[in-house]
């Protein structure tokens, strides 16, 4: 783990966000833990992991937005924040959200207000900013927004009359309207068709290439996260198991978890039997300790029962006692992960 | 983690068009806090995928205060209640003239009347007065605006149309004003009043129950049982029924709450229950001339009413927060 | 939403009809001859077979209903057996004054439960929070009229700030009109008052909990602002709907409070007119009431299509 | 004033606000019952030809004399030759002749039935006045002082509901109904004319409202206390003055003679030993009024010290039980929702069950259930109620009226007190006063108490209140 | 061919929608308009298609649990589609549900033994522990969950559980609506195996649904593309996939990312290639 840490000291003047020893927790249980993130300028960062890994917590640590008896420790830093946005008071924080940082949340149906006109809404986000310089700028800039998601003319329209993908896009609009440098998206496609998915994340990605803002996109679809981020993160049981470029950790998973899960992920390839992780992800705060994965990895042995260490100098690392073995040639036929781990 | 939970609020199509009022118009016209969920609420009509409401509900549920106190007062008036069918320091009914206004003392406690009656005997009784008087309020609302509300939800919409609308109609005779009537009609009495209150708090029950009900209905488990063949009426039974519980108990102590209040009104303009049956209602009343020379006559029913009503409102909340975990962290 | 208005409303005229149905019927079962309490306690039976006669009383009750229900739709409310005035004036008079108490308690009420509702909500897990709901639900707990002749002993008996009860119409003497009114108007305000902080609270704890709140403060919004700009007029459809209800049932209800500070009030006509059987006066107060009941809570619905837009059908 | 006396002199324009308890439901009591309107407006708004004075003789007031025939069946009356209507007309004879027919036919309240003694009432000049009677009848001239005989304008009978028009030193002012009463000062009166310039009759439910408004200054006089145990906080305070002084109001423990338990004379007479009524007034009415063993208030001419007739003993009422075999009976004792009848009811309850009896309570509301069932159709046992009527006890006691009391050596005193002469009268009531004590007829359990409390200064308050009206002529403000 | 277990023709089901003009009245929604296929016995028969197209609907109307407004269903030999509920007995015992959500298709008052058990009950079957065990153990589960309540189970456990209340009777139609969306992808894979395996081992006919057209493509052997109420494309699973011929089909196939096409490079705009702009 060290070592990722230094290697990236050496860029963290440039770098956008920069995450050192999150750790989330809710009265006595902790939820995330220990986690260190970095996205750098224009970098677009995946963040995945299956349902209660502690994702959405990890993303509301850095807009400072968890819900009231959920505290957050460690280290939150914004290039061109001169404080650390843990333990900052909400007057600092509100300068910072909706400017710097943006975020998408996953619900499009509620997370507009529903007695509000769309493009108020909008406006409202470059107001509270003074990034227009009155009403009716903000008005038109809305509505130049809006054309820009391609939703001409629904300025004046309630949250109700539109579909959930075109209030995903809305959402969207309200996120980037002030340039921020970092875009946090909490798996904002996960509730829409794939059609409409695929135009949304279209839409984010032009944006974001548009502003030259960073993108941190959460998701639970490996596939997605492969279509649009360069870098990705493996989360599991409130931990980072397993870090790196996406080519490479997709390709040659070395963290147990990883490679079940792009193995049980993959119905395309496989036969009619699907590979499978045993067990259940238990509910949080009931992960083993250690390595958190160990109550369902085959390899688990009475070392997991210590916290791996990070392992990986290089851009890809992970932490697991017994990873699977670094491949030589990168095999894109599927099918041989389970095999290659046997192996 | 109910039957009613958050995960049915997660699915259903789009907003209806009388969604959000109906569901706001569930709340009793008195009394703590309400669930006011589902009139904002809008649904999605897609796949949810791997959305993890399901895990975040396991987190942990401790003891709430609210319950814990409302509890404890609700036990204590139910105890008192038990015990004064053996026992009290006195007949409470026993005119002494030679002790009347005596002030309190080791040999009776809170004092007593102007008839000489011992005040404590008389809370001690007056508690029974309050259970039956909520019991019996909260009883006809329940048995008649239970089963009208799982019916309004289950029947088709011209007929649970016609349900409601009888319901509004019932709401505009305010439950002071039945009971002041019935007792008209039917002589005053604690029994005759509470009925009437129970009659003007059927509406309330009936539509919470209704809101509740139609969540059930919308739960997958319903058309599963559907598909194994249940009818209707065994469906009413045992799975909507059951999985309404939960809005009963909470709209019945509050309901319960309310009748208290409405007994000692009542009692105070002349129609609640009469002597000598104790009443704190009518203890209060009584007190009334007494309030210069003799102000405990009027503090101890008075602080009995606002703790029983209080313990009541407390039980109400506590079991809301219990039973729904939406609203976890509300006291 | 013009088809919105015109389905309540024509639910609002039947159930006015209904209701007036159910009305006069339940006064029909009304034990007590009217014209032997009119009379008095030794009335020959000729004379109130006489009495009974001039009052209609002996005709079929389809007559008597159709007779009613003719002179209500005429603004005519008949002439009481008993007192043998016109009745229509005299509700008029008492409704005004009750009009007055309950919308002045209600403005109370809403003064003391908006922010204090809102507050308990944003700092329900604070202490201040936890004191203010604390208070709020004893003062659910505690009987208006208790509340009431609390408040008379403190203010108008020991320190002898405001009088302790009656009543003049503000018309008459502006002064003596707020003076009489304060104590009562507290005293339902502030019992009324408690009862909205519970809904304000639940109403606003429900908005903190939604999306579009933490999309607000996503945007930048610092928490007041957030609830304020996007939080309080969604909250206000529950509110407004136990507000409307409060009001119509307060007209009756007030009558505790019309007891303890001895003011004429609708609540102590219809007392008065159930203790001497004044059959014909009851009946208009109660269908007076239904109607007032009903009519608000048209009003209500009819609000809500202006505070939440989603009710606006067939727009766009 | 009745025009003998001269009376302080007017107050320049000073207002008095009495408060009170019942509100009449109507102005006109020749058609409602009740004692709310004469209370109001009887000696102060309508005046009589007669009428009774503090200690209850009959003495004159609209009628300067009268003279009674030798046969006792005619009386001749001289009226006074100043009064005026308040609708300007002049008090005649001719107003007198129509008032005392009009008793007979338009009046539909009970109390009509005093007049069907009345054979002719003549005008013998503007004047003078005759009415014969059919058959002599002491109580006729006696109820002349009641509403019945209140005179009434010939032109000035139409609006009587609403718009009382008499010859009184007040007229009538405004009614705010569920509020107050407004007299004003009659400046065109023909006798002393009152110190008030207007006096407003406040009307409270609530007896503890009542004592309140006192306390703030809403009101300067409680015309009858309700809550006698809140008096305390007036004896205690030297800005006000109480007054005790006794009424017509014999509070009645009644029974229903016609059943069958209470056609025992020894029942009756066991309830009326097991009762120990000095603790009860103590109890119930906190130890105010006064003690009466029979239907007659002090103020009248026959009255008799009668509590020993029944002294309190729990061995005698138990072995007076025990030999009619009435131990452990049940009983249903109905109150009215009034307030004393609800205290005294209790007490009652627990003292008969001391001697063995067992007495269930069921309220009425009252006035108009308690009417329909108790007093009409006289579905009860026992009940409880103020008898306010004056000179009731004929009435009271009567196989017709509620109690269902049929006794004819009863009927045949009262016919003789009837019928004789003054002397007579006295002796004849005597008996029948006895009479239904020793027959034990119902308890008396207590006389209800004249109590008022006003400010310290004003004057004129009558001690005791044996009339129907409260007498607003003779109040003044030291 | 052998006659087909199910055969759906031309299925039209129109949903009021409520007035929102006094002089016109709303024009329906039209949930289905025209659906017809039909299902062989023993053959897995996919239907994709997205949100609101009428899948579900679809399925209710299979199932006997909503009425069709028009058109039939035929479900082995027997038109349920005007039967009443009485006459549908032999529908309640060879045609059984698995639905979605795995938190809301368990009674969460009822223990999991009753819940696998009511099928069997309702249809007067003995419904022996025996036989509950037995299931339990079909589905993985170990016998003593019977003791225990739903809310003690994870989202895929509950999906067991849900599938051996659809097998309680002994179906020999399962119809499976979505059963793995709401599931985490590692648990996903187990209960696609169990349903696999079980419809192998039982011989049963299986209608399976979903928005997700990799998972009908590895679970059924023929699809139904569904869209807007109606079947646009029938077909060999493998076919449709590879070369679809309906244009919707074409879309539907080219928006959905997959790794193996992001790894050689795809990106949003190869998966937006297609989808109009709404
Ligand atoms: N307010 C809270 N109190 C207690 N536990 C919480 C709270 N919020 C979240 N959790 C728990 O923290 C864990 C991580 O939650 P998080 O929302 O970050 O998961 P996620 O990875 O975003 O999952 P999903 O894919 O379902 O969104 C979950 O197990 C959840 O139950
Ligand atoms: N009970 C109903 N009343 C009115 N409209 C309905 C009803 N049920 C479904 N609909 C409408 O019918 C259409 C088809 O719905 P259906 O639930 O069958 O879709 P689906 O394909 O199953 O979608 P999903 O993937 O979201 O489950 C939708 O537009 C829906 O809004
Ligand atoms: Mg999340
Ligand atoms: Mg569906
Ligand atoms: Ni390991």
């Amino acid at each position: 783990m060290s070592s990722l840490v230094e290697e990236h000291e050496v860029v963290e003047q440039s770098d956008v966000l920069t995450v050192r020893g999150l750790t989330v927790s809710v009265r006595d249980k902790i939820l995330v833990e220990d986690v260190d993130l970095t996205v750098g300028p224009g970098e677009r960062v995946g963040l995945i992991g299956e349902s209660g890994s502690g994702k959405s917590l990890t993303a509301l640590s850095v807009l400072r937005l968890l819900p009231e008896d959920v505290h957050a420790r460690g280290s939150v830093r914004l290039s061109g924040i001169d404080h650390d946005l843990i333990g900052a008071d909400e007057r600092q924080l509100s300068r910072i959200r909706g400017r710097d940082l943006a975020m998408v949340f996953q619900e499009p149906m509620t997370a507009l207000n529903p007695t509000m006109r769309i493009g108020d809404q909008i406006a409202e986000a470059m107001l509270i900013h003074r990034t227009v310089p009155n009403r009716r700028a903000a008005r038109a800039a809305a509505t130049d927004l809006l054309g820009r998601v391609q939703l001409p003319g629904v300025a004046r329209a309630y949250p109700h009359q539109l579909s959930g993908g075109q209030r995903q896009r809305v959402v969207v609009a309200i996120a980037l309207a002030n340039d921020p440098a970092l875009l946090i998206c909490d798996e904002p496609t996960t509730a829409l068709d794939v059609t409409v998915q695929a135009m949304v994340l279209d839409l984010i990605l032009q944006g974001v290439a548009a502003r030259e803002s960073a993108l941190l996109f959460i998701t639970h679809d490996l596939a997605v996260v492969a279509t649009i981020c360069q870098r990705v993160l493996v989360m599991y049981g409130g931990r980072v198991v397993e870090s790196g470029p996406v080519h490479e950790v997709f390709t040659n998973p070395r963290h147990r978890y990883t490679q079940g899960l792009l193995a049980a992920s993959d119905l395309d390839s496989a036969a009619h039997r699907l590979p499978t992780i045993p067990g259940n992800v238990p509910a949080a705060g009931n992960f083993p300790t250690g390595c958190v994965f160990r109550t369902r990895c085959p390899h688990a042995t009475d070392l997991c029962t210590t916290t791996p260490p990070w392992t990986g100098p290089s851009p890809h690392g992970y932490a697991c006692h017994h990873p699977a073995p670094e491949l030589v040639t990168v095999e894109t036929k599927q099918g041989k992960f389970e095999e290659v781990a046997d192996g | 983690m109910s039957g009613l939970g958050g995960s049915v609020d997660d699915e259903g199509g789009p907003v209806s068009d009388r969604g959000a009022p109906e569901s706001a118009l569930g709340v009793p016209a008195s009394g703590a806090d309400v669930s006011t969920g589902g009139g904002a609420s809008t649904g999605v009509g897609g796949p949810t995928g791997v959305g993890g409401s399901a895990l975040r509900r396991s987190a942990g549920r401790r003891l709430n205060p609210s319950l814990v106190v409302g509890g404890i007062i609700v036990l204590v008036i139910v105890l008192t209640a038990l015990v004064s069918f053996v026992w009290t320091p006195y007949d409470a009914t026993l005119v002494d003239p030679a002790v009347r206004l005596a002030k309190p003392s080791w040999s009776h406690w809170f004092g007593t009347d102007k008839f000489g009656r011992d005040l404590l005997s008389q809370i001690m009784v007056g508690s029974r007065t309050t259970l039956f008087v909520g019991l019996v309020a909260v009883g006809v609302a329940a048995v008649i605006g239970v089963p009208l509300g799982i019916l309004a939800a289950m029947t088709r919409r011209w007929s649970s149309e016609l349900i409601m609308r009888a319901n509004d109609l019932l709401l505009a005779f305010p439950a002071l004003l039945l009971a002041i009537m019935f007792g008209a009609v039917f002589g005053a009495s604690t029994l005759t009043a509470m009925v009437a209150i129970g009659i003007a708090t059927v509406p309330s029950f009936a539509r919470v129950i209704r809101s509740g009900a139609l969540q059930v209905m919308r739960a997958e488990y319903v058309l599963a049982a559907r598909a194994a063949g249940r009818r209707p009426f065994p469906i009413a039974l045992r799975h909507v029924l059951p999985n309404v519980t939960s809005l009963i108990t909470v709209q019945a102590s509050v309901s319960f709450a309310i009748a208290v209040l409405a007994e000692a009104a009542l009692s105070f303009l002349g129609y609640g229950t009469p002597p000598p049956t104790p009443s704190w209602g009518r203890m209060l009343q009584e007190s009334q001339e007494f309030l210069f020379s003799a102000p405990r006559l009027a503090v101890f029913p008075g602080v009995a009413i606002a703790i029983a009503v209080l313990g009541f409102n407390l039980l109400g909340d506590g079991l809301r927060d219990r039973f729904d975990p939406k609203l976890e962290d509300r006291r | 939403m013009v088809l919105r208005l015109v389905e309540r409303t024509a639910v609002l005229l039947v159930s006015l009809a209904v209701s007036s149905v159910l009305v006069f019927g339940f006064m029909a079962v009304l034990p007590g001859d009217p014209a032997r309490v009119a009379l008095g306690v030794n009335a020959s039976d000729e004379a109130v077979a006489q009495l009974r006669e001039q009052f209609g009383l002996d005709r079929s009750l389809a007559t008597q209903y159709l007779d009613w229900l003719g002179g209500l739709l005429r603004a005519d409310f008949g002439t009481s057996y008993v007192s043998k005035v016109a009745i229509g004036p005299q509700i008029f008079d008492r409704l005004q004054v009750t009009l007055w108490l309950v919308v002045v308690g209600m403005i109370v009420a809403l003064v003391v439960a908006v922010p204090a509702g809102t507050v308990m909500a944003a700092r329900h897990r604070k202490i201040s929070g936890l004191a203010l709901s604390a208070i709020s639900q004893l003062g659910v707990a505690v009987p208006a009229f208790l509340a009431g002749i609390l408040l008379i002993m403190l203010f108008a008996v020991k320190l002898g700030w405001l009088p302790a009860n009656g009543w003049t119409p503000p018309a008459s003497d502006p002064g003596m009109f707020l003076r009489q009114l304060i104590l009562p108007a507290l005293s339902l305000g502030l019992v009324q008052g408690a009862v909205l902080t519970r809904y304000v609270r639940s109403a606003v704890l429900d908005v903190l909990r939604e999306d579009y709140l933490r999309t607000a403060r996503a945007k930048g919004l610092r928490p007041f602002p957030a609830l304020w700009r996007h939080g309080l007029r969604n909250a206000a459809v529950p509110v407004v709907t136990v507000l409307g209800l409060q009001l119509a049932t307060l007209l009756i209800g007030a009558v505790v409070v019309e007891r303890v500070f001895v003011i004429p009030g609708l609540g102590s006509l219809l007392l008065d007119g159930v203790s001497n059987r004044d059959l014909l006066l009851i009946q208009d107060v109660v269908m007076l009431l239904v109607v007032a009941v009903l009519v608000v809570n048209f009003l209500v619905d009819v609000l809500y299509v202006a505070l939440d837009p989603r009710l606006r059908v067939g727009q766009r | 004033g009745s025009g003998t006396s001269s009376g302080p002199s007017t107050g320049a324009n000073q207002s008095l606000a009495i408060g009170l308890v019942a509100e009449p439901a109507s102005l006109d009591f020749t058609t409602t019952d009740g004692a709310a309107i004469p209370q109001a407006l009887l000696t102060n708004v309508y005046e009589g030809l007669v009428k009774q004075d503090e200690s209850g003789k009959i003495v004159p007031d609209l009628a300067k004399s009268w003279t009674i025939s030798p046969d006792r069946k005619t009386y001749t009356f001289e009226l006074v030759d100043n009064a005026k209507f308040t609708n300007g007309a002049a008090f005649t004879a001719a107003d007198a002749v129509f008032s005392i027919n009009r008793v007979k036919s338009a009046w539909t309240t009970s109390l009509k039935a005093a007049m069907d003694v009345v054979q002719d009432a003549k005008a013998v000049s503007p004047k003078q006045l005759q009415v014969t009677l059919s058959k002599p009848s002491n109580d006729w001239l006696f109820r002349m002082t009641t509403r019945i005989g209140a005179m009434f304008s010939q032109t000035g009978v139409d609006k009587l509901a609403t718009d009382p028009v008499g010859t009184g030193p007040y007229k009538f002012g405004s009614w705010k109904r569920g509020d107050s009463i407004v007299l004003q000062r009659n400046d065109s009166y023909w006798g002393t004319k009152p110190f008030f310039n207007q006096v407003s009759l406040k009307y409270f439910k609530d007896p503890t409202a009542l004592n309140n408004a006192l306390l703030t200054g809403t009101i300067n006089v409680i015309g009858t206390v309700q809550a006698p145990e809140a008096l305390s906080q007036f004896t205690s305070n030297t800005k006000y003055q109480v007054i005790e002084g006794t009424t017509n109001g014999e509070v009645v423990l009644s029974f229903n003679n016609s059943r069958p338990v209470f056609k025992d004379v020894r029942v009756r007479q066991a309830i009326r030993s097991a009762i120990d009524h000095k603790a009860l007034l103590d109890t119930c009415f906190a130890g105010r009024g006064k003690l009466i063993g029979s239907m007659v208030p002090p103020t009248d001419p026959w009255y008799e010290d009668l509590t020993q007739v029944a002294p309190y003993s729990k061995d005698k009422a138990k072995s007076l039980l025990a030999a009619a075999g009435a131990t452990g009976k049940s009983l249903r004792l109905r109150l009215p929702t009034l307030p004393y009848a609800t205290s005294c009811g209790q007490v009652v309850k627990s003292q008969l069950e001391q001697v063995g009896l067992k007495v269930q309570i069921d309220q009425l509301e009252f006035p108009a259930a308690w009417l329909t069932t108790v007093f009409k159709n006289a579905d009860y046992d026992m009940s409880i109620i103020a008898h306010v009527e004056p000179r009731d006890l004929g009435a009271v006691f009567s196989p017709k009226y509620y109690t269902r009391y049929d006794d004819p050596t009863l009927q045949q005193a009262l016919a003789a007190a009837d019928a004789g002469d003054e002397a007579t009268q006295v002796t004849e009531m005597k008996k029948a006063a006895r009479r239904i004590s020793e027959q034990a007829a119902a308890d008396w359990l207590f006389l209800l108490p004249n109590l008022v409390v006003a400010d310290k200064n004003i004057t004129g308050l009558p001690v005791n209140a044996i009339t129907e009206s409260f007498d607003l002529s003779k109040l003044a403000r030291s | 061919m052998a006659e087909p277990v199910i055969q759906v023709t031309d299925l039209v089901r129109d949903y009021p929608r409520p007035r929102t003009s006094l002089l016109r009245a709303s024009p329906p929604v039209h949930a289905l308009r025209g659906v017809s296929f039909e299902v062989q016995e023993g053959e897995r028969f996919g239907i994709v298609g997205e949100s609101g197209c009428g899948k579900s609907t679809l399925l209710r109307i299979i199932a006997a649990l909503d009425r069709a407004t028009s058109g039939q269903v035929v479900v082995e030999g027997t038109d349920i589609t005007r039967l009443p509920e009485r006459r549908l007995r032999f529908l309640r015992e060879n045609l059984q549900l698995v639905f979605q959500d795995p938190m809301s298709s368990l009674d969460p008052r009822m223990r999991v033994r009753d819940i696998i058990a009511e099928p069997l009950v309702v249809q007067g079957h003995p419904a022996s522990g025996e036989r509950v065990r037995e299931l339990l153990e079909a589905v993985g589960l170990s016998a003593d969950a019977g003791d225990r309540y739903p809310h003690q189970f994870s989202g895929g456990q509950r999906q067991r559980i849900s599938i051996a209340r659809a097998l309680a009777p002994r179906p020999r139609i399962l119809i499976a609506d979505e059963p793995v969306s709401a599931l985490d992808v590692s648990v996903r894979a187990q209960v696609l195996n169990l349903i696999s395996d079980l419809v192998d081992e039982l011989n049963l006919t299986l209608i399976f649904v979903s928005h997700d057209l990799s998972v009908v493509k590895h679970v059924c052997s023929r699809v139904a593309v569904m869209n807007a109420g109606q079947i646009v494309e029938t077909g060999p699973t493998a076919d449709v996939y590879a070369a679809p011929t309906h244009p919707y089909t074409r879309r539907l196939v080219s928006a959905v990312p997959t790794l193996q096409r992001a790894l050689s490079g795809a990106t949003t705009t190869d998966l937006v290639k297609g989808v109009p702009s709404t």
